[in-house]
């Protein structure tokens, strides 16, 4: 059943390849667990900064979160902002240089817990720039506590029973909160459990990062993802749970999207 | 007494638990004791190691240079920690998986084949009790009977239908350290 | 049943065994090999010779690790069962357990 | 004798906090203390059905703990560096209402993000005051897990006791190691009286209570900045802790506080074997500065190594202290990295010879 | 014309009293500029307190902003606040003592500006507290600087030139967007301006308060108000350009009211 | 000769930032320094079509700056004591990723909410390091209207010279006062050089740069560390100001920066009128400290006073430079109470009669 | 007009003379003082008297100087035009311009 | 030469605006000059003052204990900066609104009827020019003629028709200073 090398690429040199590695990742061993979201995002993030063409203009911000290292990855300008305060820091830049293209990469404790004043005014004032919201529904990095996103009865490192809505409050859906204000101009939540919906969230990055040409307000995806070893599972597990729980009360789809006059001069 | 003794392996290799046991066991025993963790950069498997002191007396520094005991599970621990091996000390290892065996000879050498044995036991997770029981042949730091009490009340009770074969590994531990003769 | 003829390499050093792409491929073509890599993972081969080329296992890899490859029309030449790149070592492939692969 | 335990240093506080009859505890997740959070979650309500409450920043934490101490409750919180820093408005304003309460710092390496790894890099935060105005915390050193729980219950009694906040600040290293522990007993919930100045509700029998640390006149403001002043010396005088090690005879003083005072003991051990008569001074309390120790100190011998896990913080106050009678030296790692006692044997012969 | 003392007492004896300073507000003189709206929330928030005989159970918050003194009027227990921080320190406080009436008193700059992220997560919780929010659309303690409530075009010392949405952001609704959060129990847009919306005020104030029974949630109460100072206007003046201005942006009204059920057992 | 003008500290300062080429300023209102923030959005954008921002609070503030500066702009923020309190996370991570900006902090009586007043209370947080782990900002200590403007400027040459964040530190009575000061011309924006470490974007021609304080092996960070500390000795070697009056016949020398100093020559002017031969040791750099200054004139004089606005912060730097030779004394008023010339008059007397 | 005949009492001294009270009061009867209190402002007074005791004024009265007094059913005294209460030095009290008062 | 003065009030009496324009002349007559502001604590309304001090040397201290001039225009200023006066020095004081004048006897004592005279200009707001006039004539600090070229910048263009009243106010407060005998 074995190949030398040089057979296998003789033989890919005949074929063409239609999904590969894009050259805005670099090939670096990233230090995500097995089956996290985390990679998929990074990766159809540099897919479609490669496919926009935009590598030279663009400079993300990578937040505190097991994303912190996202630098390390992804192969154009970056910053490593504060906890929380990574749209502070894509606001430093963006009002410096209007021209480039800006985006945040950021989970739901950086986002939602300690960054929600950032996050809430930033919006609210309509940064040209893209957010790009990982909502595992737990902090990843720092061993599995809760987040704003953790569900109801979710059990975490801090809510050893399980959350409780009468102690600790309901699951905070900041993106429908961000999609009514009028700073907001694309919100939309997407997922990376199955082809289909990588598909769909690299669409969404691809408007995110494009609509900002227009200087019409900040974009925001979130992609609803996992955290197979703080949840305690098995990847494939993980995204069962996914579909069965968090889907459920953080539906699919597009909140908020241009119309058509708004965007026909992108 | 003083025995200052340090755990080295991969991250999973139970390398942290069983050095919570030896210190758990000293506690029992009256003693002083402390273990300190040193985890390795990544988040997740890469290296890990603790250092345990067990002692009669108050115990200075938990972080020590000098070793009366290396415990080295995997190839780059026994490279790194060799030469911190107090002249006379003891150093035991996984020889299993080692290629390259230690080259000291002013001091105790010990090879386990520790992974093998624990094959032969049918629980590769339980390699670390055997080196455990030859440390505990080697050393006298407590008694493994002290160690069997410690296990009876770190373990939940639902694990200890496992206590017998942790008894195994320690027995089989102690009788490998026994047999093999010292390098020096 | 697939209509186009595809195939895929793995960088398998680099995956981690995550078995995402494995439910991902609706031909069932994939299988966590019995082996480890470097890294400690059972990781990803093909095991089928079905591919069709669909991209879904390597949209849905984390780790970036899988390149699709689409027959070229004017070839047609077979596809390989289990991609290797990368490797350095002398890491046995073996294709995982058979029953599993099946399921 | 209290109940004996193997417990891990933020373990010991959190279990320590439960026994010292805790109303709340109100933090944010952040390496290494998490597991202070994360057990007094699991552990703390079923208990004494105290609040724990995870909030949603440090910033949130240090200010619910500004409400709960300033209504009389007996409440703390942790973090690690940087959680601390965004604390430093919250922690003036508590210095400046006098409110009472306790923070622990588990000290990683800086600056910025840095590391997770053990550090002392924050001493001059604590001591000299990271946030504005003159004011002072009470900072504990803890350097065994023992005095990790112990300085728990001390620091809310002393905090009572002078309407101050305090500090405990320890490294990484002594949050994630394990020793024994001795626990004291349970302090029932409620039976510490409710200070009289706390706001629990106007009664008909007095004023109104009021909490603030606003005095818009410089004139009133200068007197509530001489009366803290006053209430400083007044710590300085009384509450200096301090431990001393074969002091009396020695030539060469070590003076280092916890991880790395143990590791400094373990040099005095290795010195004194081999006939260097070094001794050892551990500052308990960082602030108020056991600065008269250091002093009676230099009058006999050679020199001073103030041994830190920073750049050299503390040394300025061995220097303080010491005032030119003798050379004080610094030795330090930075960024997680922790000298082995060997290291610091050879960094001390160098210096000792230099001297002689 | 003139009258002595003791004619005027007595022929006040007579009378019913039915409008008068309410013992919980101290007969101090408040530091507020004339006609400012700040004084009038101090008297029906004092009034409901009175009313509602909770005194003594009673502990408010102040924040850093023109009532930053608001514990020399109120005639309760107080803490005051850093900047933003009121609901962190009423949690505290509520937290510790469930049984107390709990609020707090901001102003826009402090409860939507540098406080976001403690009122979202305060509300999101559903602390059984009362916020009570005085909306006068600028930063009056400091000296009329932009509030996140600031209206567009409005000039303030640092909108020189008028509020700019493309530059500043939209004034934010962040009472409408509180509303929607599960942990919000009861939230109302009021006034002072007349007779009637003062009366209707302290209705709200009346139930934000005793809705704390209920243990069902956080009450808001954001009161629209004036600051005759910073706009450059006499009170009368302030008081019809915010019926012009203000109402039509921040509309009257309530946003969330419980349910019967919610409240039978009030 | 530049333009003459009659301003405000905080005008000047503001003004001093356009012509300095300022690319952007963000900012959060706070007495006594909101003059900064609305006299930039007058004037700034009209002239420069540089970027003034109100933000939503302190924090997100510094973070603005962290990121403009990161991406080569020239920026800075201002602020007053809480407010600054509250940037020490932000600051702490500057310094770690070693971003040239400018802060500014007109320093009011503290602690917690305090007074409006001027104060120096904020010595320690600005020179020790009111942030997490070993670093330094470069302080200058203006004294002077002039001195509020040109340190702008300076401070952006330091702060890219070196890629470390420099504090302006100046008390409320310097921002709100108004003397003649002579203006630099303007400084075109845009003929400031990127530096090439700044994210402007990856081009093909060399790889992606990234800003981070991150570096979680502890021997990368010790590294770092290590690094920063080779930076902060070379600054320590190049960069102290530090201005002396009359010090080389000088019996007592008074310490004293920003507006103590002018409050110190005032003393010094009427002490040598009554022939006592008073000198005055100014520190503009407040970091690096001018230890060698001091230590130079305790070889001849008979004692020192630290005069400051706090409750004696300074005087431990003048203590260390003076390291016992002779004794050093301290007088401050607290809570925006400013000392009389006559008043410090008195005390120095006083000191000076127990000293002889 | 009114129904229930009513007065009032105005702390001077604390009144800030932001007029809201005149301008709340449905039956004008009310006004600014041409002289000024000790802080400096024109106090408002009672200057026709057909108060009603509606307490409007009261209400929006941000200094709560204000208190409204209703006729005792049993009496039917007459109410005076303009109260003076804690007034310690030797103001004067002057009704606001006439004028004005009517607009 | 050097002029230390301090101008005390209530605000809104026009005491910070005075000083600023004496310093704007001082700076026109290339002198150093240095205006220090001190507000009341009430944002509003409460007493202020401002320091001014023009000099041909460098200035020292912003803050001074001691003044050549003190300018006080009611009661409590009077009652606080009398004794601040240097021996020698001089006092103006707006005479209109005072009931217990001072009591020294070592300085020039100016009483300006400044209120009263204002009234006669038809403008209270001229107040503080008229006793700025009688500080001008008295204390030689700048020239007339340069307070109202300082005027003339300061203003805005829309005001400039207010200068020659200015002037008038100036003018006449120089006259009352130098009618008025020193009490002294
Ligand atoms: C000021 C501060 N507080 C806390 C932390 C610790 N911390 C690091 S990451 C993190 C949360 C990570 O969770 P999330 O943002 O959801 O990202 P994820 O790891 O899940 O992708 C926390 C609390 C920190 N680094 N800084
Ligand atoms: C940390 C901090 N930042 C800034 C300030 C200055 N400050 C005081 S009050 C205030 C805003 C006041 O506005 P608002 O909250 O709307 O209250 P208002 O005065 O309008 O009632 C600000 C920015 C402060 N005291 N503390
Ligand atoms: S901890 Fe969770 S979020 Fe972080 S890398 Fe692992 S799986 Fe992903
Ligand atoms: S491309 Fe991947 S998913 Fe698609 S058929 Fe081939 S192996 Fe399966
Ligand atoms: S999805 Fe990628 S990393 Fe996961 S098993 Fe398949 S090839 Fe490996
Ligand atoms: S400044 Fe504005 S808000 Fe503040 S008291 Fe005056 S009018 Fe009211
Ligand atoms: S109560 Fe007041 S508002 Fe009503 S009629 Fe009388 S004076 Fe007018
Ligand atoms: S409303 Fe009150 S403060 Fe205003 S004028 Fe009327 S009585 Fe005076
Ligand atoms: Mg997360
Ligand atoms: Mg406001």
């Amino acid at each position: 059943m074995e190949k030398s090398m040089q057979e296998i690429e003789h033989h890919h040199d005949e074929m063409n390849i239609v999904c590969e590695r894009p050259s805005t990742l670099l090939d670096a061993r990233m230090h995500y667990c097995p089956g996290c979201g985390h990679g998929v995002a990074h990766r159809i993030l540099m897919e479609a900064v490669e496919e926009l063409g935009i590598q030279e203009q663009t400079i993300g911000v990578a937040p505190v979160g097991c994303s912190v290292f996202a630098y390390l990855y992804m192969n154009v300008d970056m910053q490593e902002a504060a906890h929380g305060r990574a749209t502070a820091v894509a606001t430093g830049i963006k009002r410096c240089f209007p021209d480039k293209y800006v985006y945040t990469y950021q989970g739901d404790g950086d986002l939602a817990a300690i960054g929600t004043g950032e996050t809430v005014h930033t919006v609210n004032r309509g940064e040209n720039i893209l957010i790009v919201f990982i909502n595992n529904a737990i902090y990843g990095m720092t061993g599995g506590q809760m987040a704003p996103t953790t569900l109801i009865h979710q059990k975490t490192s801090t809510t050893p029973y399980g959350r409780e809505a009468s102690f600790m409050g309901n699951p905070l859906k900041i993106t429908e909160l961000l999609a009514q204000l009028p700073g907001a101009f694309y919100v939309t939540r997407q997922a990376v459990n199955t082809p289909v919906n990588v598909r769909r969230a690299k669409k969404a990055l691809l408007n995110g990062l494009k609509y900002q040409k227009l200087n019409k307000g900040t974009c925001l995806v979130e992609i609803v993802s996992n955290c197979p070893t703080n949840w305690g599972m098995k990847p494939v597990q993980a995204n069962e749970w996914l579909v069965e729980n968090m889907l459920p009360y953080y539906p699919l789809g597009d909140m908020k999207v241009p119309s058509k006059e708004d965007i026909e001069n992108a | 007494m003083l025995e200052e003794v340090i755990f080295a392996g991969f991250g999973g290799q139970g390398v942290l638990s069983m050095g919570q046991v030896l210190a758990y066991a000293g506690m029992i025993e009256n003693r002083e004791v402390c273990w300190m963790p040193s985890y390795g950069p990544e988040m997740r498997g890469g290296t890990a190691n603790c250092i345990v002191t067990v002692s009669s007396e108050e115990i200075s520094s938990p972080i020590i240079g000098r070793f009366d005991t290396v415990v080295a599970l995997n190839q780059p621990s026994l490279d790194k920690f060799e030469h911190s091996v107090k002249p006379g000390g003891t150093l035991i290892y996984d020889s299993t998986n080692i290629i390259d065996p230690p080259k000291r000879t002013d001091i105790d050498v010990v090879p386990i084949p520790a992974s093998e044995e624990a094959v032969k036991l049918k629980n590769t997770k339980i390699m670390n009790m055997i080196v455990l029981g030859a440390f505990l042949a080697k050393r006298n730091a407590v008694k493994i009977e002290t160690v069997l009490e410690a296990l009876r009340k770190v373990l939940p009770e639902r694990h200890h239908h496992l206590i017998p074969l942790n008894e195994q590994a320690l027995q089989r531990g102690g009788e490998l350290a026994k047999s093999e003769m010292p390098v020096a | 049943m697939a209509k186009v003829r595809g195939d895929i390499s793995i960088d398998i050093e680099n995956c981690k065994g995550c078995e995402l792409c494995v439910v991902a491929c609706p031909q069932n073509a994939m299988a966590l090999a019995k082996d480890i890599n470097k890294q400690g993972y059972h990781y990803a081969v093909l095991v089928e010779d079905v591919c069709t080329g669909c991209t879904n296992c390597s949209l849905v890899c984390p780790d970036a690790v899988i390149t699709v490859y689409r027959e070229d029309k004017k070839t047609g030449e077979k596809v390989p069962v289990a991609e290797v790149r990368n490797v350095t070592g002398d890491i046995r492939i073996t294709v995982g357990a058979e029953e599993e692969a099946e399921g | 004798m209290g109940e004996l335990r193997l417990m891990k240093g933020n373990e010991a506080m959190a279990e320590a906090a439960i026994r010292a009859g805790m109303d709340a505890y109100f933090g944010y997740p952040i390496t290494p203390q998490s597991e202070v959070l994360e057990y007094l979650t699991r552990e703390a309500y079923n208990r004494t059905q105290c609040t724990v409450l995870q909030a949603e920043s440090e910033i949130a934490s240090i200010n619910m703990v500004y409400g709960a101490a300033g209504a009389g409750a007996r409440v703390w919180t942790s973090s690690s560096s940087p959680g601390i820093s965004l604390m430093q408005e919250g922690l003036s304003y508590i210095a400046g209402a006098e409110l009472p309460c306790l923070i622990a710092n588990i000290n990683r390496g800086g600056p910025g993000l840095g590391t997770i790894q053990p550090s002392q890099g924050d001493y001059f935060q604590s001591v000299k005051g990271g946030g504005h105005g003159d004011y002072r915390l009470i900072v504990l050193a803890p350097a065994t897990v023992q005095e990790m729980a112990d300085f728990v219950q001390d620091g809310w009694d002393l905090a009572d006791k002078y309407r101050n906040p305090v500090l405990i600040l320890a490294d990484g290293a002594l949050g994630q190691m394990m020793e024994k522990v001795e626990l004291r007993d349970q302090i029932e919930r409620g039976t510490r009286a409710t200070p009289s100045w706390a706001t629990t509700g106007k009664t008909a029998d007095r004023d109104r209570n009021f909490v603030t640390s606003l005095f818009i006149k410089p004139e009133e403001m200068e007197q509530v900045n001489l009366r803290l002043q006053e209430k400083y010396k007044l710590i300085e005088a009384n509450e200096i802790r301090v431990q001393e090690m074969e002091t009396e005879d020695a030539d060469f003083v070590i003076v280092a506080y916890g991880l790395s005072a143990r590791i400094g003991h373990k040099v005095m051990e290795i010195m004194r074997a081999e006939g260097i008569k070094v001794g050892l001074i551990r500052p308990i309390t960082l602030w108020p500065y056991p600065y008269a120790t250091v002093a009676k100190a230099a009058d006999h011998v050679k020199g001073f190594l103030s041994l830190e896990l920073n750049a050299g913080q503390m040394v300025e106050d061995v220097r303080l202290a010491v005032n030119g009678r003798c050379p004080v030296g610094h030795y330090g790692r930075m960024g997680g990295i922790i000298p082995s006692p060997e290291e610091v044997v050879e960094v001390i012969k160098d210096m000792y010879s230099k001297i002689q």
